[in-house]
């Protein structure tokens, strides 16, 4: 039996590196593997609180986030692949012709 | 099982299932719009019926009760003016398909009621998420426009982040107190030190969610972009549908029993007010670009929302509803404009301020209701905008948040001046030797559309005594 | 008849508005001839009421007509009526008949000007405010028709309005009187809130029975009139603005710069006498300030070489005179002076004026000269107009009013006789400088070209005034010659019996040989060629300083104008406007700065969403 | 209900104006005229009349409908002497305009007109609204035509100047709704009844901070509209750029609501605080009469000479309401109506002067009084009568301002009093710019037609009416003064209830 407490420190440190990779790696499949990571988290946090409780709201949970996660990453690969006739390197710092600044 | 209550739920429902059906026995983009419409006029037609329920609804997700009934109501009559709008916008010689485009909008629909009614965690969530996927494929809709896509882009990558927070913050409640009512959350005190400042962080992160739904500073850093790149119609649905069912399911909670907001939320909608205010007109007041413009007064118009939220009471309740009105109507119609006089057949919407030169020449009428638009933005008689800002002043006077009011006055005097400058720009004299756009036909349904929008503007800008009294209903 | 006094006012104004409106359709012989006919008819109907007047004098020898309710609030109405005494109708007779004959004159000295039937209609207004001036009953009304002739006057000195000089001119004569008219207008806000009544014989009774003699309150509001009386009247220090004002037709400077407007503060101190004996300072002040206004005016007039500006100054020095006489509370001696100056100084104003017809404008008496025989009109006319004005005993009106000014001045208690010293170094003086125009205008070799000849219109005028000037002098002589009083003893009801005090006799001796001497002085100059000199060589510092005014311009522009055009200056470009709009510049600057954030990079926006983040849960959590 | 359809017909008339516009230019000229011709038959008459709605004081005429009863907001309109007063003066001056307008405006003739009557209907409002909110909706619902009327009509720089004309006026304008919210408010909290009444706010207890800060802000607002020093800046401009219709409805009209709100609300709603504010008030009426008078002097731009001109005379106003006696007020009164005459009457020149011309530059002027008499003597004349000329009406109304006024404060009086000699200076300045000096260009034009003369005349009787007998117009106000003006005793009752 593992403490609930051990369980949401790990999906604590699940959810802040998929953070740090958002924040950190300029290709957008990363980025969108980041989004997923975060969102996996996210799931274990629910797990981990149906432990607590003993109820099965966070795994209903947890079937819900994965429905969006699948959702996610498919609209996130038909953008990436259209992305792609316009930036051969999916460098997501160069998807900037949306801006403000001239 | 009682469903009476979920009635425009359940029409929705059927609405969104079904329409799939539709495009399969016949690609017509008039017919799945017709049907889109029918359904949402149906749906919003329901909401009577729905409010005599003996018993409620679907209890363990829904609340149906005049609050939320009265935000579905409002996010319907929303969809269907957009959806009028957009029917000219989507062309048949666009290198895309348009006839998804209604679907995708029903199914967003459908989230947003759903996040307006929701009793739980749970639901929020699922609204949440139709809602935003929804939108995601309503903002790249005109895949081949690249700024299109990337605005997709950005408000995937955006709006998952958010998801995250959202999610993980819902986690953080749950885990903290084993629900995922609403009410029951809100109400319960939690057991121990840990468990407060879990729940605590779990609230601070749906606070982020809802931050950047509402897209108010800090979270509002997307918004110009989404706005710019996204096809009109759909950005009157980012800044108008998505914001509606946020805020519905926001004053749904705030006005539980027995909720009162502690200091430590008022100080943070205070600073977030404060600075969504200030950036927001400081934001757009050299903007040549009519979509950003339209992203960052919502970003200012959301601060002054919040100044009304701040102010309880209720005056604050009914000032809350009131300005959200206005604002989605004022909104649609700003964007409304956009979309008639833009087609996706073309590389980008008009959506440069010095387009609309010379509209007062081409097209006085259009014009004039653009004006009232931003003269409502703006909250100057005779538009609802300025019933509006009364109503929030009102609030935040009879509270006595002072330094509030003063921040609006000073960030109000700012908006003026972009919103002003369209004006001129409309009053300029146009150039002979360039095609305006002023010279597209604009369809019938397009003209009873705006003129469905500039109406109660204009009736309710001059005698909002009905609106008022209908508003306050949501209360009773 | 004495119930027609409103038309006095009213017939001019008429006549003004009509040329006013129809002028310009109407031509020159009918314009002239509404202007001087209007006029003429209030010289005629004052004269009627004058006779009237003599024959059966009104009760309390006063007639006080209210027209209408002009402002009338709880504790303050003002009520537009006229008030006629003796020495109002004394200015009246004065105004309409010199008026007259001014306006005939015109209409010949004005013959081919642009705006021919202008000129009347401007004329004739001038002529009905100072006419509203003299006989208004209330300070109020009375100070419309005082800003009424400052504005009439600012218009006909700036009547030739091509000159960009004469507009200056113009500019300045208003606005040196303005400033003196805004003393004023503070003097009667100070009556009005302290006496409650601007009425004239209202508030110098309320003066006399709430102020005691001597009292603050009194010498204040007295030294306010009087500041603005010294403006109208060009005395020193606003008596800059007279020698400029000659850029106007020589016929409104007769008429508005000799006979008539300059002589306004004369009045206005005599028709509020009450007041002013209330305060015996400032009569003191006033008495000094007249002796060195005479004394500059009369150098400045030793040294001119235009014969207007030697006119203009030797008007600031008679007009010192009346002041003088003023100071001294010898109010009829004043007003004597003032008849007698009316006379002789329109009549020198319009011969200089006949002169310049003949001689193509040319206003330099050095240009002249031998034209004695030439013009024997105009010499006898100006050399009847120069003895008048350097008072030659005897045959002169300037004479017997001078005699009766220095008269009273030597028996008055204060430093009488340095006064009187003063005044006959003066009367020395005016002889010297009048003279020399005289010698040189007159004999002497022909200089110049002549021209035409004077018609009827000019020659009546000139007739008149002329003998006028030898006549006027009798109503009023010393007891050596006959004792006559009918002058004083006309405006006796209005200020009070006037008594010759007993001099001895050197004092009216010295004022008989004091202009023989300068005369003599004069001819002796000419004689060895002095003047003619100066006017070919380098003029000395003392010269430009005399001829100057004494530095009073110079002062001034340094002390008042420069530092005026230099605010204007500093301020024309709005500088609130500049701040306001620094605020303008901030919000730019502010909107840059934020617009910087939208790089339209994913992941900087993310940045900004999570340090937005970690800020609302610190806010939740911390807070 | 004749106050309604004051209110009512030039509303309507705007719309009329326009549609007919859309046919015929000319059509809409003529509406418009008529509209405003029956707009005045409607109010001469109330002169007469008096008010059959109950209400404390001396009406004329008196309207009340229910509007947003939530906010205990009604449609109360009240007419008393100095409201009929500025009314007529609003539309006589909307006459002119729409006179002047005949040959300037070309374009967008219909929406001009459709401006011009919106914007006259909203100062008609805000001259008799009595429901405080319902003042504060007339008072922002006159901007936006004139925005417009400045912004698609104006001079070069229009758009500029139209901004920044919205800007200061919008922006002091919610101050106006923040005080009245909040006067409400303390009323609320004082009887229980949420109203936004006049004659009931009136009985508000006001002492205090709050009371003085809610007179701060509608103090602003009304100087900023009255475009007093400091806050003057966005006149010049404004009035520069505008249409000559447009510089004549601001200057005869619109500075003239910031006047009648200090009067009618401001000292009455809130006399301690205003008290206690009036040394502020009184300096700064100084500092607009030497201001506007040292910049007009310095002026190149005859328009912008005589914009400045206004901020001197409204410093005279601002004295004039501060030192709260009869004989000031009496005077403001009139100078109000004579402002409005004179000045409206100089713009109107100088829009000739620029329709011949082509210029407003005084450099490229002068010497016009060869070629123009008829418009050189006018503007003489009417320049004079701003600059204050004893009989004439300005005169008046300056003289019973600085006549009130000397008993409270003799220095402010004199220094005031002074300020007329700068007057004169850029009087006489621009008369000599303009009109004397010699003629530098050869011009090719027109002198006043007989339309032109014929409104300059009417326009001369009615300064010079107001110079010789202004007991008329004093007679009409001296009732609503009274209503106006707390006595003192009103006010001490209000301060010791209070306190």
């Amino acid at each position: 039996m593992i403490a609930w407490q051990m369980s949401a420190g790990l999906a604590l440190a699940l959810f802040m590196l998929g953070l740090l990779g958002l924040l950190a790696r300029r290709s957008l499949v990363f980025v969108m593997m980041s989004i997923e990571i975060m969102l996996n988290a996210a799931g274990l946090l629910f797990i981990t609180a149906g432990m607590r409780w003993g109820n099965p709201d966070g795994q209903i949970m947890l079937i819900l986030v994965l429905n969006l996660a699948g959702a996610e990453l498919a609209l996130g690969l038909i953008l990436i692949l259209r992305l792609r006739n316009r930036i051969t390197n999916l460098d997501g710092d160069s998807v900037n012709l949306l801006r403000d600044v001239p | 099982m009682n469903l009476q209550g979920a009635a425009p739920l359940v029409i929705l429902t059927i609405l969104a299932g079904g329409l799939p059906g539709v495009v399969a026995i016949k690609r017509c983009y008039r017919l799945i719009s017709a049907v889109a419409g029918l359904g949402l006029m149906a749906a919003l037609l329901s909401i009577p019926y729905a409010l005599q329920a003996p018993v409620p609804a679907l209890p363990a997700m829904f609340t149906f009760n005049a609050l939320s009934l009265g935000f579905i109501g409002l996010i319907l009559v929303s969809a269907l003016l957009i959806l009028i709008l957009a029917s000219t916008y989507w062309q048949a010689e666009t290198p895309l398909r348009r006839e998804e485009y209604p679907l995708l909008f029903v199914a967003g629909i459908l989230g947003a009621t759903v996040l307006a009614a929701a009793a739980n965690f749970m639901m929020l969530f699922i609204g949440l998420e139709t809602m935003t996927l929804a939108m995601i494929g309503m903002i790249a809709y005109p895949l081949f426009r690249p700024g299109a896509e990337e605005a997709g882009m950005k408000y995937l990558v955006l709006s998952g982040m958010s998801s995250s927070f959202v999610l993980f913050g819902i986690g953080l409640i749950e885990l903290s107190s084993g629900s995922l009512d609403i009410a029951q959350i809100i109400a319960a005190t939690p057991a121990d030190a840990a468990s407060r400042e879990m729940l605590i962080a779990g609230l601070a992160m749906l606070a982020i969610g809802t931050g950047f739904k509402l897209s108010v500073v800090p979270f509002h850093i997307w918004v110009p972009d989404v706005y710019a790149g996204a096809p009109a119609p759909t950005g009157a649905y980012v800044a108008v549908i998505a914001k509606l069912g946020v805020l519905a399911i926001l004053i749904r909670v705030i006005n539980l029993p027995g909720v009162s907001l502690p200091a430590s939320v008022q100080t943070l909608i205070t600073v977030i007010a404060i600075l969504s205010m200030l950036a927001g007109n400081l934001l757009a007041l050299l903007q040549d670009n009519l979509k950003r413009i339209l992203g960052y007064s919502s970003i200012a118009h959301l601060g002054y929302l919040l100044v009304a939220i701040l102010a309880a009471g209720t005056i604050g309740q009914v000032a809350v509803v009131f300005y959200i009105v206005a604002y989605a109507i004022t909104m649609i119609g700003a964007f409304g404009v956009i979309s008639v006089l833009s087609r996706s057949s073309a590389a980008r919407d008009v959506d440069k301020v010095l387009e609309l030169r010379g509209l007062f020449w081409t097209r006085p009428a259009l014009a004039a209701v653009m004006t009232l638009f931003l003269l409502s933005l703006a909250g100057i008689p005779p538009a609802l905008g300025f019933i509006a800002k009364m109503y929030i002043m009102a609030a935040g006077v009879h509270t006595q948040l002072w330094g509030l009011l003063a921040i609006m006055v000073v960030s109000g005097v700012i908006g003026l001046f972009y919103y002003l400058n369209i004006i001129l720009v409309m009053s300029m004299k146009p150039h002979t030797d360039e095609a305006l756009p002023g010279v597209l036909a604009i369809s019938i349904p397009n003209r009873l559309a705006i003129a469905m929008v500039s109406l109660p503007i204009l009736a309710f800008g001059i005698a909002p005594s009905p609106l008022i009294a209908l508003l306050k209903l949501m209360f009773d | 008849m004495i119930s027609y006094l409103w038309l006095i006012p009213a017939l001019p104004l008429l006549g003004s508005v009509i040329l006013g409106m129809f002028g310009p359709s109407m031509g020159p012989r009918l314009s002239g001839a509404v202007g001087t006919l209007s006029v003429g008819l209030a010289a005629v109907l004052a004269m009627a009421i004058a006779l009237q007047w003599l024959g059966h004098p009104p009760a309390h020898s006063m007639y006080q007509q209210t027209l209408w309710s002009w402002i009338n609030l709880p504790g303050f109405s003002i009520n537009v009526g006229l008030y006629l005494d003796p020495v109002s109708l004394l200015m009246v007779l004065v105004i309409t008949i010199v008026g007259c004959l001014i306006h005939l004159f015109s209409t010949e000295y004005m013959e081919g000007e642009d705006g021919y039937s202008r000129f009347f209609a401007y004329l004739n207004l001038f002529v009905s405010a100072m006419l509203l001036l003299v006989l208004a009953d209330d300070l109020a009304l009375l100070f419309v028709g005082w800003e009424g002739v400052g504005v009439c006057s600012y218009l006909l000195v700036g009547f030739w309005f091509s000159e960009s000089a004469n507009g200056y001119a113009a500019r300045k004569s208003f606005v040196v009187t303005r400033v003196a008219d805004i003393f004023m207008l503070a003097g009667l806000l100070l009556l009005a809130t302290q006496l409650g009544t601007l009425n004239i014989q209202n508030m110098l009774a309320g003066a006399v029975a709430t102020w005691p003699s001597g009292s603050l309150m009194p010498a204040v509001a007295a030294s306010l009139l009087l500041m603005g009386g010294l403006g109208k009247s060009a005395q020193v220090p606003l008596q800059t603005w007279l020698p400029d004002a000659m850029a106007g037709p020589t016929p409104v400077s007769a008429l508005i710069h000799a006979a008539t407007m300059v002589t306004a503060g004369v009045y206005l101190v005599v028709r509020t006498h009450a007041l002013f004996l209330l305060a015996p300072s400032v009569l003191d002040a006033i008495a000094i300030g007249a002796v060195i206004t005479l004394l500059v005016a009369a150098f400045a007039g030793l040294v001119q070489s235009d014969i207007k500006r030697v006119l203009a100054y030797s008007t600031m020095s008679q007009i010192g005179y009346m002041f003088l006489a003023l100071g001294v509370g010898a109010w009829p001696a004043a007003m004597f002076h003032f008849m007698t100056h009316a006379v002789f100084k329109a009549l020198l104003f319009l011969t200089a004026g006949a002169i310049a017809m003949r001689l193509d404008h040319e206003q330099n008496i050095f240009a002249m000269g031998g034209l004695r025989t030439k013009l024997p009109l105009a010499f006898w006319a100006f050399l009847i107009g120069s003895a008048s004005l350097a008072a030659l005993p005897v045959i002169s009106a300037g004479f017997f009013s001078k005699e009766m000014i220095l008269g009273a001045v030597a028996a008055a208690p204060m430093p009488g006789m340095v006064l009187w010293g003063a005044g006959i170094l003066g009367a020395m003086l005016t002889a010297i400088y009048i003279f020399r125009v005289v010698f040189m205008v007159f004999l002497g070799p022909v200089n110049t070209e002549i021209s035409g000849s004077y018609g009827l219109r000019v020659a009546i005028p000139l007739v008149t005034l002329s003998a006028g000037a030898l006549v006027v002098g009798w109503l009023e002589t010393p007891e050596t010659l006959g004792g006559q009083t009918i002058f004083s003893q006309f405006l006796s009801p209005a200020v009070g019996v006037f008594r010759h005090l007993p001099v001895s006799a050197m004092i009216p001796l010295t004022g008989i040989a004091a202009p023989l001497l300068g005369v003599a002085i004069a001819y002796t100059l000419y004689r060895n060629g002095t003047w003619a000199r100066a006017a070919t060589t380098e003029p000395s510092r003392l010269t430009l300083f005399l001829k100057s005014g004494s530095g009073f311009d110079t002062l001034y522009d340094a002390v008042i104008v420069a530092p005026y055009m230099g605010l204007v200056q500093l301020l024309r470009r709005d500088p609130v406007d500049q701040m306001f709009m620094l605020l303008r510049d901030l919000a730019v600057a502010l909107h840059r700065q934020l617009r910087a954030t939208q790089i339209g990079q994913i992941r900087r926006y993310a940045s900004w969403m999570m340090a937005g983040s970690v800020a609302t849960i610190a806010i939740l959590l911390f807070a | 209900m004749m106050l309604a359809w004051l209110l009512i017909v030039p509303m309507a008339g705007g719309l009329l104006a326009w549609l007919a516009g859309l046919f015929n230019p000319l059509a809409a000229r003529i509406v418009s005229l008529l509209i405003l011709l029956l707009d005045l038959a409607i109010a001469l008459p109330l002169l007469h009349s008096t008010s059959n709605i109950a209400m404390p004081g001396n009406w004329m005429a008196g309207f009340n409908a229910p509007w947003i009863p939530a906010f205990g907001m009604s449609f109360r309109l009240g007419m008393d002497g100095v409201s009929w007063l500025l009314v007529v003066l609003t539309i006589l001056i909307g006459i002119f305009a729409i006179i002047v307008s005949w040959d300037e405006i070309d374009d967008g003739v219909g929406f001009f007109h459709a401006n011009l009557l919106w914007s006259l209907a909203g100062a008609i409002g805000v001259f008799v609204a009595l429901d405080m909110f319902l003042f504060f909706y007339f008072w922002e619902l006159m901007l936006v035509p004139m925005y417009f009327i400045i912004a698609i009509w104006g001079h070069e720089n229009r758009r500029r100047a139209a901004i920044k004309f919205f800007l200061f006026t919008q922006g002091s304008g919610l101050l106006i709704l923040i005080s009245i919210l909040a006067l409400a408010f303390i009323h609320q909290q004082q009887t229980g009844v949420l109203t936004f009444n006049y004659f009931e706010l009136i009985q508000t207890h006001t002492a205090g901070t709050l009371g003085f800060l809610i007179m701060l802000g509608l103090f602003i607002a009304f100087v900023v509209k009255l475009a007093s020093f400091p806050v003057h800046v966005w006149l010049p401009e404004t009035h520069t750029e505008a249409p000559t219709a447009g510089s004549v409805i601001l200057a005869s009209i619109l500075l003239k609501t910031g006047a009648y709100g200090l009067m009618r609300f401001v000292v009455p709603l809130m006399p301690m605080a205003a008290h206690s504010l009036a040394p502020v008030a009184l300096w700064l009426g100084v500092g607009s009469i030497l201001y506007g008078a040292f910049l007009a002097y310095g002026q190149s731009d005859l328009k912008k000479l005589i914009a400045y001109t206004s901020i001197s005379h409204m410093g005279f106003v601002l004295i004039g309401v501060f030192v709260f006696n009869n004989i000031a007020w009496q005077g403001v009164v009139i100078l109000l109506v004579a402002h409005g005459i004179s000045t409206g009457a100089l713009f109107i020149i100088v829009g000739s002067v620029q329709h011949r011309l082509h210029t407003r530059d005084l450099a490229r002027m002068g010497g016009m009084w060869t070629d123009l008499p008829r418009l050189s003597s006018f503007g003489t004349f009417f320049i004079l009568a701003s600059m204050g000329l004893p009989g004439l009406g300005n005169f008046v109304g300056e003289f019973l301002i600085l006549r009130g006024a000397w008993a409270m404060a003799p220095l402010i009086t004199v220094i005031a009093a002074i300020g007329l000699i700068p007057a004169a200076m850029y009087s006489l300045i621009a008369i000599q710019r303009a009109f004397h000096g010699p003629a530098d260009e050869e011009r090719d034009t027109h002198d006043f037609g007989a339309r032109e003369t014929a409104m300059m005349l009417v326009l001369a009787a009615a300064i010079i009416y107001l110079g010789v007998y202004p007991q008329p117009v004093l007679n009409v106000a001296a009732p609503s003064l009274n209503n106006m003006q707390p006595q003192p005793a009103t006010a001490m009752l209000k301060e010791t209830r209070a306190g």
